[in-house]
């Protein structure tokens, strides 16, 4: 990619995050951390193209790790923000 | 000769207003008339004779009713007072017409021109002479006042190191212009205030100023603002829910008026046997008859455990403030036909016309005419 | 070429539902539907992983997605409410252990085209490598696992120069022709070592902070192997997590009232903390904090005291009532016998506010509420709150009745500094562990409670 | 045999209020007491025989005074009730003992156990028994609404048809308990109030309920929540700023005190020749003597063309609430020693100590020996 | 190189103080800064693309440039205030023009590589042409150049068959192999002549979310033609634009209460408008705008009435009002004497709300004010301010005093709908110019305002 | 460019701008309108581009009528939008 686009999209990407968050509740901060810990769960992703992409059994075994710290990352993420974001519940429905 | 403004010292027992205060006076004199006034005149209600200077001030009353051309006056004159006025002499304040049989006999045969404010019609345009509306505003902070210093009990609520006393409940009955003011008194001191009157456009009124209103399915919308009466049988259905209202507050005012006539009795003898020990009674309709059966005009009486109060010239007894409305509202009305000093009455002035009781000899005002069998 | 294509456009939906999730959670009223979309994207993103072309060792990588999911997943269900925090550090933690080993992973293949490449697979790795080590003492902490908070000499001093190592050793590597592998070991051994001193060293009220920036780290980490591995899903992820969580972090830090550099740089002169007042410390709260703990109650009692009428505060804190109540919380007013300076100095302000007397209650009639409230909200109340009234016979205000406030579940204590009220005594209400102090005059704290509130109720 | 309480009339003419309200009875009940009740002893405060069963009902109150173990009153009894009574009895209530040398002869003499709670210490856990704070309060409010009641004016600022009425200005001397009280029920009226006291905490309490305070530069913080007297000089400087607060108010209610003194005399004769035609002062500290040149207690006088008002007996004017305030203080102060229907007394305890005026034949009080020069 | 990497430089610094700058002016506290920052962009921008290497016609750009811009500068300084809109219009369509230039000069250098760049500069084209010339009609539209609306018997009709035409020519350059001058020709006239059908059947009151809708083109436009040749300045800012503009139209045509579509496609149903009172509309106004009405007024007159009091609107009102003064707005009340329902009706209500005494005059006292108020506010109040009750000889209230709130700037009027008053007559002042009327119970009316006014005050 | 990453700029650049004023009042929505009116006033610079590589008359003309379009929108716009947002200095120097 070329490098001022990466720049322009680094730029872009910033000013989103930091746009989306701008007004937040103090009482989301935690959740809201927790959220966002989640969401750079992906780089699961980027894990499994390593690991796929691998030949020697050092590079298996690095992706493997990879995957397995991203699978957690991805998965406890999720758990821990849903419940935590529960106790918000039964507020919405009224 | 420029037009001769009279006042008289009020001589009805109890009166202590006067219709004419120093800053009106002013205003009079501005308009190029001039002032004769009765030395003390507005001693009763703290205006001093030399806050009123320039005015030329006379000894005697009879000199000033000899002598004007227009007598400003609060309660009306005597028959006797009527006598000693010039043919032609106009008289404006309050008239009392649907007693006035005999008054009205000496006003025709003088040629007196006699306004009545209570016969001001009311139109929008009219609110600012209307002293039946600011003399009951008047009477109805006063009564309010008058029940919460009777009253065994605190109104509001007090927490207080040993416990906590709850607010009175306070009913007015009526939510005229005295009764919604009444209301507004009781509330301000504090307490939990609910409001009766059998128009329906009084729900709102009564709930704009954080009372509640007491529901008893009763109307009674008459015409032009005022109540008409009830039928027997909306009586009954009124006293049973009203009862009820009643036997629960520690604080009762009435307020109930209708025009031209004796005040119903809304509050029975037997309503007040249900009330509680020590509650307090306030009618304000005690002069015309009162709407609490037991009340005494003037007086204070026990029945049973609950003190009934009926008070008598109620406006008198805040008489500074009740003057100064009471002078204003006059101005406002007859003002508008003083012109360089001399007055100018325009016949076809709704409001001047709908007010005049008398002029040139004839009783002018049709429901007068037909209540005092004329 | 289709499958490319199908890939790619769901990495894309994926960036966008992460986008929205995350904005979704910007908001109580949202936050939930927020999760899902992120979590939606999440699976999508994952999925089609798989059909890329040219993939192998499946096996593991399934082993290592159930292994390492199934783990976290349930550990994540089972850990009590009280023990997040740990949890969240932890798994923040992982996320920067994937970006590192990634970085690993490429620079074992040695197959990096540029500097530029270069430059950020190191980045990368060197946050990623700080984020997860520093993640798991964090854990360790907050998990009670090490106790004490380890301090070296000149902790300040150490942090730089080993800062300093580690980057000249990144900057080798990206400028070597070739990848050594021995300077790549170092480097990371040094990154996880930087991690650590880093955290060693902060105390446990300041660690969501540093949890906070971790986790921005990490969404940085990320973001840079996306851009070294080509995956837009990656960058954008990584980078909107990486600005979020830098602004998260300065937020909360403000909200505690701790710059960063104060947590991050130890202050020089000797210990920090040290107990100032006898009974531990009072407790600050901000307006938006205390607005959310209230609108988010069932039931909020006010203890209105001297206070309130001295700031005159009494028909904000009505406003502020009424607010409440519209958003379905429950507020009553309980009124102490002697509050104020006069008998009924309370009733005279809130009838003047409006406030209905069915809210109203007295001592007697709601000290067995206080147990079942979420926050007790006093108002420039201090002897009447004072719980030593009940146990301390040394106390002036022995033997006087009070209101139990501090059974409530939260209390929130609203007074502009520390101040004693009219018996002069201090109060140990204001340094329980569920207290928080709301600084200012009553009127304009009120005031801003009230504007948190009505920003929450949208 | 249980614990007797015995509750009379009150004799002192003008009282109303009585020591035991139905309530209470019962909570003394609860505790295994027997009550003893002269019939008709709540009557005054409109509380029913009937409302205090199972207590029994004496037709006099001699045989009370006769057989009861404790007296709860609240006017002290006079010389020739107490020696009515039994050795040993315990008496509680007012007692007025600055001015009870006689009375205290007797007390000493038929080794009675006398409690007089103007002693009672003023410490936070005694509040709850703080019977000159309820009834303070009780009269500070009674006292803006006679302030509101007899002044000629409008309290509340009031806009109507023809004009707009100012509010009227309200100043407080003395903000103790019923200053406050005073300053709050007028404000609640509508009134712009200030006020004033020498107390210098004062200022902030005054402020607190939203009125302001006469800044006069003179201090007199006394221990204890009591002021001190004020020096000549002191007196002069306060007398000349709080002269041009009180000209300028249209009602003033003072109550100012020291305890166990004559009230200061702070509005002098001069000062009240300044104020307007048409004002009111209501003297709170009337039976002490007052804080106003020309007050007469229980009368109305006229100085000028401003009306002094010298209220006597205030709390009686409210006497259902009065009386269970003052009952339920009553009870908190005794309640405590009172188990399984035996009264334990705890000299050790410092509130009860510290109330005792007499007891075993001694005077307890070091202040009131001083007083009375024993 | 240095030199392509400090015009990129440029371009991206430019490209970010054009997003902070409409950030900025998306609040009133730093709306002029927001210009600058956006202005100082521009100049950097313009600047460095002289340093372009391998440009030619640097006589023709700066005439070009000159000519240009010094026609529009002084324009737009002459201009009256109250023509700003058209003048907006114009300014965009121009925008819109160049953009639609730009790509006729890459048609006409025929040198295009690949379907989607095609694509984009034939859309770029299309919107850019769409918005020029809809953009001069609104122009001549509002300038009153143009007087009459327009319309063809049946316009939607032709709107549809005309754009289908229009994008199937477009389809057509863009799928054939080379470009054809005649195609782009006819494209082009097409494009042009469907901004003019567009908007020539649009009336007056509409065309400001029309213009609206234009410039959101008009960046997109940019945004397109940014990406044909490659200067992402361009594209972040023409898409920025075009996002903003997108949702500002929808925030426009909400606060007018009118759906886009409904401006855009002519109901069927014959004629649109027509008096339906006698004396003119009422014209709604939100919130939002009562509150920066009166937030950014100097001086601001509150007339009660019996709607405040029905309501229990008192506290919130004088709520209002001090925040107002907070922010330095002069607010007064003024009573009628007969508002309300009974003498002194307003005074007890204001009185328990805790108005200062100072702030409250009467009639006679505040009259003369009116005219130097920027704002009149009547709440719920009728009677008091009909100005029949001046010269109306057959109107109930004829002869009455009436507070002349209609000598303010503006008349604010809260009420719940077209409720007459105690008299039961209409009130001509709720249909003038200078009115609005924001609908709603006063106390949530008022509490919205209250809401925004803080928003107002960060 | 990438065919995707075009996108992706699309889509950050989209939510940014509507992130950016999504909290607008109402009193700014004119001026806003101006002040976004005269950011795409860039267009000039693309006109000078195409101006500048223009070679044909044709191309010339064209070229010259981006450029004084481009010129006239952004040289108007901030002028207008200028003038529009001077009504709110008063109030912020207080
Ligand atoms: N009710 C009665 O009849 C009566 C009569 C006499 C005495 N007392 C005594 O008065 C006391 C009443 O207790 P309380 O709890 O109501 O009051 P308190 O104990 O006097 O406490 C008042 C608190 O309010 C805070 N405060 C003062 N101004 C404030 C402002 N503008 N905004 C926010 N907070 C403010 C002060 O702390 P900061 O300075 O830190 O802000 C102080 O701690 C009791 O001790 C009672 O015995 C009562
Ligand atoms: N003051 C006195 O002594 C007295 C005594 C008797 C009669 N009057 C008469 O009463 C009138 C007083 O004039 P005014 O201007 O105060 O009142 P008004 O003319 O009666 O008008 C009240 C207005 O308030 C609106 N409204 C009602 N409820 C509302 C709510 N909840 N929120 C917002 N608006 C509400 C109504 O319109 P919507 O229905 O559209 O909301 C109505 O137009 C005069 O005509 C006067 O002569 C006065
Ligand atoms: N339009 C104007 O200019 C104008 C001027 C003044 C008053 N008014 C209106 O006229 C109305 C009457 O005013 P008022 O105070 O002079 O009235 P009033 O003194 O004649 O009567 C007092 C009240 O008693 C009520 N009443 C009568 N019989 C009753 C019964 N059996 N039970 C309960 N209530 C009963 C009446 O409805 C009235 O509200 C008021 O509502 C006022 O708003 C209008
Ligand atoms: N701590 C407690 O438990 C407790 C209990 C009750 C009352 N108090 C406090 O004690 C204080 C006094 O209460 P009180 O009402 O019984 O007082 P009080 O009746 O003895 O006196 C009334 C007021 O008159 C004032 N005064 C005296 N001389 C004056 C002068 N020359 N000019 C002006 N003012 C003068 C006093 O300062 C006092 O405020 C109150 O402030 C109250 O808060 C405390």
């Amino acid at each position: 990619m070329d490098g001022f686009v990466a720049i322009y999209i680094f730029m872009l990407a910033a000013f989103t995050g930091y746009e989306v968050i701008s007004r937040v509740p103090v009482i989301l901060h935690t959740p809201l951390m927790s959220g966002s810990n989640f969401v750079h769960g992906v780089v699961l992703v980027g894990g499994m193209i390593a690991l796929g992409q691998a030949e020697t059994p050092l590079e298996q075994a690095l992706g493997f790790v990879a995957v397995l710290l991203g699978a957690a990352n991805a998965a406890g993420g999720y758990v821990v923000t849903e419940r935590m974001l529960a106790m918000f519940k039964s507020k919405e429905k009224k | 000769m420029p037009l001769v403004i009279g006042v008289t010292k009020e001589l009805t027992p109890g009166e202590r207003r006067v219709a004419l205060v120093p800053d009106v006076a002013k205003k009079y004199q501005g308009l190029g008339a001039a002032l004769l006034l009765e030395s003390g005149a507005g001693s009763s209600a703290y205006y001093q004779d030399e806050d009123y200077a320039p005015a030329e001030l006379a000894g005697d009353g009879l000199s000033v009713l000899q002598k004007a051309d227009v007598i400003l006056q609060v309660q009306p004159l005597g028959v006797e007072a009527l006598q000693q006025l010039k043919a032609g002499t106009v008289l404006v304040g309050l008239q009392q017409p649907w007693s006035s049989a005999e008054r009205v006999a000496v006003l025709r045969q003088k040629n007196i021109t006699c306004f009545a404010l209570e016969l001001l019609p009311r139109i929008s345009r009219a609110q600012s002479m209307d002293v039946l509306s600011s003399q009951a505003a008047v009477a109805g902070y006063e009564c309010a006042l008058i029940a919460a210093d009777h009253s065994p009990k605190f109104f509001p609520m007090l927490t207080y190191a040993a416990g906590t006393i709850r607010p009175a409940k306070v009913l007015v009955i009526g939510a005229g212009v005295a009764g919604l003011q009444a209301i507004a008194t009781a509330k301000r001191l504090g307490a939990m205030v609910s409001g009766y009157d059998v128009r329906p456009e009084t729900k709102e009124q009564i709930e704009s100023l954080g009372a509640k209103f007491v529901d008893t399915g009763v109307s009674a919308a008459g015409t032009g603002g005022y109540a008409r009466e009830l039928t027997d049988d909306e009586k009954r259905q009124q006293a049973e829910k009203l009862g009820r209202a009643i036997a629960e507050c520690d604080a009762l005012i009435t307020t109930a008026a209708i025009p031209g006539r004796k005040a119903p009795v809304i509050v029975s003898a037997e309503m007040v046997a249900r009330m509680k020990p020590g509650s307090v009674v306030v009618d304000m309709a005690a002069e015309t008859g009162g709407n609490v059966a037991g009340t005494v005009a003037g007086e204070k009486v026990w029945i049973g455990q609950t003190l009934i109060i009926g008070p008598t010239h109620i406006p008198s007894r805040m008489p500074v403030h009740a003057s100064d409305m009471y002078a204003k509202n006059l101005y406002n009305f007859i003002s508008p036909f003083i012109k360089d000093g001399n007055l100018v009455l325009d016949w076809e002035d709704e409001v001047m016309a709908g007010a005049c009781l008398t002029h040139a000899g004839e009783l002018r005002h049709a429901g007068v005419k037909q209540a005092l069998g004329l | 070429m289709a499958m490319k294509w199908l890939i790619d456009a769901s990495y894309f939906v994926a960036a966008i539902l992460f986008i929205l999730g995350l904005k979704g959670m910007s908001s109580p009223v949202s936050a939930r539907k927020g999760i899902v979309w992120a979590g939606v994207g999440m699976v999508l993103a994952t999925v089609v992983t798989f059909l890329t072309p040219g993939m192998n060792n499946f096996a593991l990588m399934l082993l290592a997605i159930t292994l390492g999911g199934a783990v976290a997943w349930i550990s994540g269900k089972k850990v009590a409410m009280t023990d997040m925090p740990q949890m969240v550090a932890i798994y923040n933690g992982m996320g920067g252990g994937a970006a590192a080993a990634i970085a690993a992973v490429e620079f074992a293949r040695g197959e990096m085209h540029g500097v530029v490449v270069t430059l950020l697979a190191t980045l990368g790795a060197l946050i990623g490598a700080v984020s997860f080590s520093g993640s798991v003492i964090a854990w360790a902490k907050l998990q009670g696992v090490m106790k004490k908070a380890f301090r070296l000499p000149a902790q300040n001093a150490v942090n730089i120069v080993l800062a300093l190592v580690t980057i000249a050793v990144g900057a080798a590597i990206v400028i070597a022709p070739t990848i050594d592998p021995l300077l790549v070991g170092a480097f990371f051994v040094l990154a996880l070592l930087l991690g650590v001193i880093i955290t060693l060293p902060i105390g446990g009220a300041d660690m969501p902070v540093v949890i906070s920036l971790f986790n921005a780290f990490t969404g940085l980490a990320v973001g840079f192997e996306g851009f070294v591995m080509g995956i837009p899903a990656l960058i954008i992820a990584g980078i909107v997590v990486g600005a979020a969580g830098t602004l998260l972090t300065q937020l909360m830090a403000k909200a505690m009232n701790r710059p960063i550099s104060n947590i991050l740089f130890v202050p020089m002169a000797g210990a920090a903390s040290g107990g100032e007042a006898v009974e531990g410390e009072q407790k600050e709260l901000g307006a938006m904090d205390a607005a959310a703990l209230m609108r988010y109650a069932s039931k909020v009692i006010i203890v209105p005291g001297y206070g309130m009428a001295v700031a005159g505060a009494q028909h904000k804190v009505w406003e502020m009532a009424e607010l409440l109540e519209e958003a379905g919380v429950e507020v009553v007013f309980a009124i102490h016998p002697v509050a104020g300076r006069m008998p009924g100095h309370m009733n005279v302000l809130l009838a003047e506010a409006g406030v209905p007397y069915e809210k109203i209650f007295d001592l007697e009639e709601i000290n067995g509420d206080f147990a079942q409230a979420d926050v007790a909200l006093v108002i420039g109340a201090n002897d009447v709150v004072n719980p030593s009234a009940r146990t301390d016979k040394s106390s002036p205000i022995y033997g006087m009745p009070i209101l139990n406030a501090d059974l409530a579940q939260n209390v929130i204590v609203v007074k502009r500094g520390k101040g004693t009220g009219y018996s002069g005594i201090e109060n140990a209400l204001f340094y329980k562990e569920n207290t928080r102090l709301l600084y200012g005059s009553a009127q304009q704290a009120i005031g801003e409670v009230i504007q948190h509130v009505k920003a929450m109720s949208v």
